[in-house]
């Protein structure tokens, strides 16, 4: 058990640190990416199963593929085309992906032993978060739909285009 | 959630349908005129209730340990709404100047003032944590509304990292006290703080970086400039007024409430920012041109000034904090004001655009003058009552170096106040070009002298309002 | 009801000149005129009341009070009263101030109704601080004249009135800030021992203070006087502010702002902190006796007129912190004698200083020379006011320094001693100063035009008034002795003698309060 | 069983903030900031997951799901402004971002 968290926590703290070393925006996500899937299977060993899905379906999944997107968009000419080339580099996915084979290990054997948490940590499940979060903390869960409501206007008028291209695949589109 | 009052968290469901509200409004037609007028009646409802409720008897009540509404709240809440409907009213026209697309601008305002509201109401590490985010965000994209500007956006994108990283201290804070005490509403918390701990004594210290940096003080003070430079100058209201404001309310709450103020460290941290953020405030603003930039720094130096009548944490610690509070709201809506509601595109920006203006335009100086003549503490103006109020808690308590660490600083920031007045004075040259102000907006010049009105009158007769905020119970 | 009307008749006064300006131009001076004059009649009818009233039946001095609650919660009235002290200041304020408009009258030419906006307001707010007994209005009034006088000096004044305008606002606001902070922590502490928080200064001179808080509030209070009066190592922006201001402003900063301080240390600091204040009554000396060497030295070395005049300020007002620390009466008397003749005497030798820039173009004493011949009237004019400043017998100058060092004798003899030295000093600045103008050759190229018959209306009455009071000060040390006696009494014994003055000033106010 | 001590993982969590710290100060390129941010907000997140575990309670898990909600909101506007400021700085280099000084 303990173990697992260790390895966990190495792969967060390396992949982290990778991340923020890269020169490369994609780089640098992907290794992000693998580091809150370490930070979700540490969650999980700390018995916040729906915690970690969140993490999971959320930040790596919605928020960070976002950004990988958005870092796409604005690779622009040559030095961008160059720059894919090497993305298809089979070596640029060797350190990801070998931190995540570690992760998905690890998930692998959590799924065939017990899922206790630690001596002195309970699990706490998505049930209890649920009757929590609409229960008496139903006001914050309407706050939070007014701040992404805030954050869905203000991504709206400032993302608003008038069709001024910064892509050429979109160029094509708007040409037509 | 049972047992809630619905008629005590009225103001806050109204304020938080308006933007709402106005979102749909602007679905089904799209009119800047339209959206501001909803706007302003929403906040206008939104006062009245408050008003309401004020007039009522009532008992602090808590929402669920999330909110607590009571009369120190919802004094902040009636001088936030009435903030906000100042600077609706100075954006009107700066926003028909400036921009193409106003109407979101609108939706965005109000929703930084749902955020405002709650933040002071919050009594619990949630509530405080999403009405600072529903604020921030808000305020990201407002910074940033005039997009075509690069200093907007830079600004925005500025602010937007900066506040983002100090929410991330403000929380990383939080998560250690939590950790220690497993509470997350400040009284829980105050009660099992009471021993010293490495973790909740480094949770505290984090949660004191995230609100240095919300509250601009020194060290944490970079971004201020940079971003009431950037801002919109309506907007640049807003964040001198009501988001800080707001946040200087929620740490009045939290200290108070879980009594932090026994940690001798927390005194002294707070004392040598208060001591670093009046002088290197005032110093700094001593070579600035720029007036958004001058009044930032002063800015510095006024939170400063406020955090003094925090750490004397007596009786009269927290009204000091409020008229202090309600004077700076006054002054900075109305220093900023003046920027932006000449009807030409941009603002004035340089302390030079300025030259002259005492002689072409007599009656908006004067209120100019009166609202600077407030930011420094001349008397007859509710900046020197409120700066009184401060000295007097700050001597109240024994606090001599703060006392007189703010007097030096209040001397140094005369100096650059009264070169910007002297620069009004002084005539321009008769062949020099002319101005390239543009007329004045009716509505902001109405605004104006109902602001200068009620500095002279808080000044002169500070005494309705004092009886007013000694008739809040302490907290 | 008077004392109210002294300080609004002026701020009236300045608001309607502002205003009718913009309607009728040139009507902004006659506004001016009249609220001075109105202001001064105001004071004489106070005056006359004053001597009307039987000396022993006022008791101290206090014949007049006016109290109104303003901010109760901080225990803040709106609070005048006056004695005789006041009263000598109140009446000095009111003719000044009737000297600055008309010495204004042909000197300002632009933005008039402003002009006199400041001028009346500043002589408001010195009007305000000789009147008010609550110390919170007191602070007021010493900021509020302090805002006007700067817009005086930086408008309508010379050259480099922008720097000077800055410097004296900036020494004067740190001054009054650290009065502020002193007069808060009296007032907690005399709240906190009695309970009841005031303002009040009848109250406030009651608070029993150990040595050391003494010492640190007296200092508070000191250096905000010092600074005004000024003193030497704080006395640097008096000769920017004086020289570059205009002609009026000159002559309200050298005849009533310096008097502020010297009535600020009198009134408050002595009273307040009898046992400091007399602790350090010979380091106070010293730097008087420094002040008065210094300034007369300076003064002999400048070449601009108005900045001559200003330092021989500096040198007098080192006879008036000599007088205010040897504590005993006869000085103090000699004290306000000594503002009062010097008041006069300075204001008008600005007011002449101010007449030969209009008419030469320049204050360079250099340039001047052999005036007395094309301007007669001017030199003799000259002539009795430099005699008064260095202190010629019969003149009312003389009468003050005679008396403050008397008085200083019997304490400190060496003081006074040196002091005295500084009279031959000042007969030498003195001297300089109409051998250069008014003897010697005459270099002008073109003649310049003598006193208009308005001015020599004011230049003679002030000549007048210094020969009057030369010849016969009773008028004024009747007048101030009650109040002195009673502050000499808070010296001698601080505490019996403020408590039994102050039941006698309750059944007084209360009777007078209806006025 | 066992036992995983609270400690250790806070010390994880204080190592990603700092990380993320780093990478906040040290790299001029916005998008690597809102990123860096992103890995100081997520290490908050650890604390308070840490916290519900050991006190049983749901409160730290909801804080977490807010600061998800925040950051999804934060990261949102972020893109909007990159895109915005790319436009008119032609660069994601902050450093290019210079017209605001005095």
């Amino acid at each position: 058990m303990i173990a697992l968290f260790y390895i966990a926590a190495f792969v967060a703290v390396i992949s982290t640190l990778m991340a923020i070393t890269r020169f490369n925006a994609v780089h640098a996500l992907i290794y992000l990416v693998v580091s809150l899937l370490s930070v979700a299977v540490i969650f999980y060993l700390l018995g916040a199963p729906f915690a970690a899905a969140l993490e999971v379906i959320i930040y790596a999944g919605a928020i960070m593929v976002l950004l990988i997107f958005m870092v796409m968009m604005l690779h622009l000419g040559e030095t961008s085309i160059q720059q894919e080339k090497q993305w298809l580099n089979w070596s640029v996915w060797l350190g990801p992906g070998f931190l995540s084979l570690i992760l998905l290990v690890e998930m692998s054997y959590l799924l065939v032993v017990s899922n206790e948490p630690g001596e002195g940590l309970t699990v706490v499940d998505a049930t209890q978060v649920g009757i929590a979060l609409y229960g008496p903390y139903i006001i914050t869960v309407e706050l939070a739909a007014i701040l992404l409501l805030a954050g869905i206007v203000g991504a709206y008028y400032l993302g608003q285009e008038k069709r001024r291209v910064l892509h050429r695949f979109l160029n094509q589109e708007d040409n037509d | 959630m049972e047992n809630i009052d619905f008629n005590l968290l009225s103001p806050l469901i109204l304020l938080a349908v308006a933007p709402v509200a106005t979102l749909m409004v602007i679905a089904i037609y799209r009119n800047h005129t339209v959206t501001f007028c909803l706007a302003v009646i929403l906040l206008v409802l939104f006062l009245i209730d408050c008003f309401r409720l004020w007039s009522l008897s009532f008992d602090n009540q808590m929402v669920d340990d999330l909110l607590m509404i009571d009369k120190f709240g919802l004094f902040f809440m009636i001088l936030i709404a009435i903030g906000g409907i100042l600077i609706l009213f100075i954006s009107y026209s700066y926003l028909n100047n400036n921009v193409k697309v106003a109407e979101e601008f609108y939706v965005l305002f109000l929703t930084a003032l749902v955020g405002a509201v709650v933040l002071v109401s919050s009594i619990h590490f949630a509530t405080l944590f999403l009405g600072l985010e529903i604020l921030s965000i808000s305020l990201y994209a407002m910074i940033a509304y005039t997009r075509e500007w690069k200093n907007s956006i830079e600004g925005g994108l500025k602010y937007l990292i900066l506040a983002a990283g100090s929410s991330a201290f403000l929380l990383f804070g939080m998560g250690l006290i939590y950790l220690q005490t497993g509470a997350l509403d400040f009284e829980a918390i105050g009660s099992s703080l009471e021993k010293v701990n490495l973790i909740s004594t480094a949770g505290l210290a984090m949660m004191l970086v995230g609100i240095g940096f919300k509250l601009g003080l020194v060290p944490f003070h970079i971004w201020t400039p940079d971003i009431y430079q950037g801002a919109p100058a309506p907007v640049t209201a807003l964040i001198a007024s009501v988001s800080k404001g707001s946040m200087v309310v929620v740490l009045v709450r939290f200290l108070h409430t879980t009594n932090s103020q026994q940690f001798a460290w927390i005194i002294w941290t707070f004392s040598a920012m208060a001591i670093a953020s009046m002088l290197i405030g005032s110093l700094l603003a001593l070579k600035q041109s720029n007036l958004k930039r001058l009044l930032a720094y002063s800015s510095i130096a006024h939170l400063g000034y406020l955090l003094v009548a925090i750490i004397a944490g007596s009786d009269f610690s927290v009204e000091a904090v409020t008229y202090y509070l309600v004077a700076y709201f006054i002054s900075i809506i109305g220093a900023f004001g003046i920027l932006s509601i000449f009807n030409s595109t941009g603002e004035i920006e340089q302390v030079s655009d300025l030259q002259g203006m005492f002689w072409t335009r007599p009656w908006l100086s004067v209120i100019f003058g009166v609202m600077f003549f407030s930011l420094v503490g001349i008397p007859l103006t509710a900046g020197f009552i409120g700066k009184f109020y401060v000295v007097m808690a700050a001597v109240n308590s024994g606090l001599w170096a703060l006392a007189i660490t703010l007097v030096v600083s209040s001397a140094i920031g005369l100096y650059y106040y009264l070169r910007v007045i002297k620069t009004m004075l002084t005539p321009v040259a008769k062949d020099a070009p002319k101005s390239a102000l543009g007329q004045l907006s009716t509505m902001g010049l109405v605004v104006m002298s109902i602001l200068g009105l009620l500095v002279i009158w808080f000044g002169v007769f500070p005494s309705q309002l004092i009886a007013v905020i000694r008739s809040i119970e302490v907290l | 009801m008077i004392l109210v009307a002294l300080i609004s008749t002026l701020v009236l006064g300045g608001l309607l000149a502002m205003l009718l300006e913009k309607w009728v131009t040139g009507s902004a001076k006659w506004v001016g005129l009249v609220a001075s004059l109105l202001t001064m009649s105001l004071a004489g009818s106070l005056w006359i009341q004053y001597t009307g009233i039987d000396a022993s039946t006022v008791s101290n001095g206090v014949f007049m009070v006016f109290k109104k609650p303003w901010i109760p919660e901080f225990g803040i009235e709106f609070h005048l009263e006056v004695d005789g002290l006041g009263l000598v200041m109140v009446m000095l304020t009111g003719f000044l101030g009737l000297v600055a408009v008309l010495i204004s009258w042909s000197q300002v030419k632009h933005k008039e109704g402003f002009y006199y906006l400041n001028l009346l307001w500043t002589l408001a707010g010195i009007m305000g601080v000789f009147l008010a007994f609550d110390l919170f209005l007191f602070y007021l009034f010493w900021e509020v004249m302090l805002v006007p006088m700067y817009f005086l000096i930086s408008i309508w004044g010379s050259a480099n009135r922008i720097y000077a305008a800055y410097k004296f606002f900036i020494y004067t606001q740190i001054g009054g800030l650290l009065m502020l902070v002193a007069l808060l922590g009296l007032y907690f502490l005399n709240g906190s021992s009695t309970g009841v928080y005031s303002f009040n200064y009848w109250d406030l001179i009651k608070t029993v203070l150990t040595t050391e808080q003494s010492m640190w509030l007296m200092w508070g209070f000191l250096i905000a006087f010092l600074i005004k009066l000024p003193v030497l190592p704080l006395h640097n922006w008096l000769p920017d502010a004086h020289g570059e201001a205009p002609t009026a402003g000159s002559v309200i900063l050298a005849g009533l702002l310096l008097k502020t301080g010297a009535y600020g240390i009198l009134r408050f600091v002595v009273p307040f902190f009898p046992d400091a204040s007399q602790s350090i009554a010979m380091p106070a000396m010293i730097l008087g006796v420094c002040g008065i060497l210094y300034g007369a030295k300076l003064a002999f070395a400048q070449t601009d007129m108005k900045r001559l005049v200003a330092y021989t300020s500096v040198s007098h007002m080192g006879f008036v912190i000599i007088g205010i620390f040897a504590f005993n009466q006869l000085a103090w008397q000699g004290v306000i004698m000594q503002l009062v003749a010097h008041g006069l005497s300075t204001g008008a030798l600005f007011v002449l200083a101010g007449i030969l820039y209009q008419r030469t173009g320049t204050r360079d004493i250099r340039k001047y020379g052999g005036l007395w011949a094309t301007v007669p009237r001017m030199g003799v004019a000259g002539l009795i006011l430099v005699l008064a400043s260095l202190g010629l017998p019969g003149l009312a100058n003389f009468v003050a320094e005679f008396m403050t060092l008397a008085g200083t004798f019997t304490t400190t003899p060496i003081i006074a001693i040196a002091a005295a030295i500084g009279l031959i000093a000042a007969a030498v600045y003195s001297l300089r100063i109409m051998q250069k103008v008014f003897y010697g050759q005459d270099t002008a190229s073109e003649k310049i035009s003598d006193l208009s018959s308005m001015e020599t209306l004011t230049i003679a009455t002030v000549v007048f008034l210094l020969i009057y009071l030369g010849l016969n000060p009773g008028p004024i040390t009747r007048t101030v002795e009650p109040s002195i006696k009673q502050l000499i009494s808070q010296v001698e014994t601080p505490d019996k003698g403020g408590f039994s003055y102050r039941t006698q000033v309750n059944n007084k106010s209360s009777s007078n309060g209806k006025h | 069983m066992i036992d995983l001590p609270t400690s250790h993982v806070i010390i994880l969590a204080m190592v990603l903030f700092i990380l993320g710290l780093i990478g906040l100060l040290a790299r001029r390129n916005i998008l690597f900031m809102l990123m860096s941010v992103e890995i100081m907000l997520n290490a908050a997140g650890l604390v308070f997951v840490v916290g519900s575990s050991k006190w049983a309670e749901a409160d730290g898990q909801l804080m977490f799901i807010f600061i998800l909600s925040m950051a999804a909101a934060e990261v949102a506007v972020g893109l909007a402004l990159i895109l915005q400021f790319y436009k008119k700085f032609n660069t994601l280099d902050a450093d290019a971002a210079s017209n605001l000084k005095g």
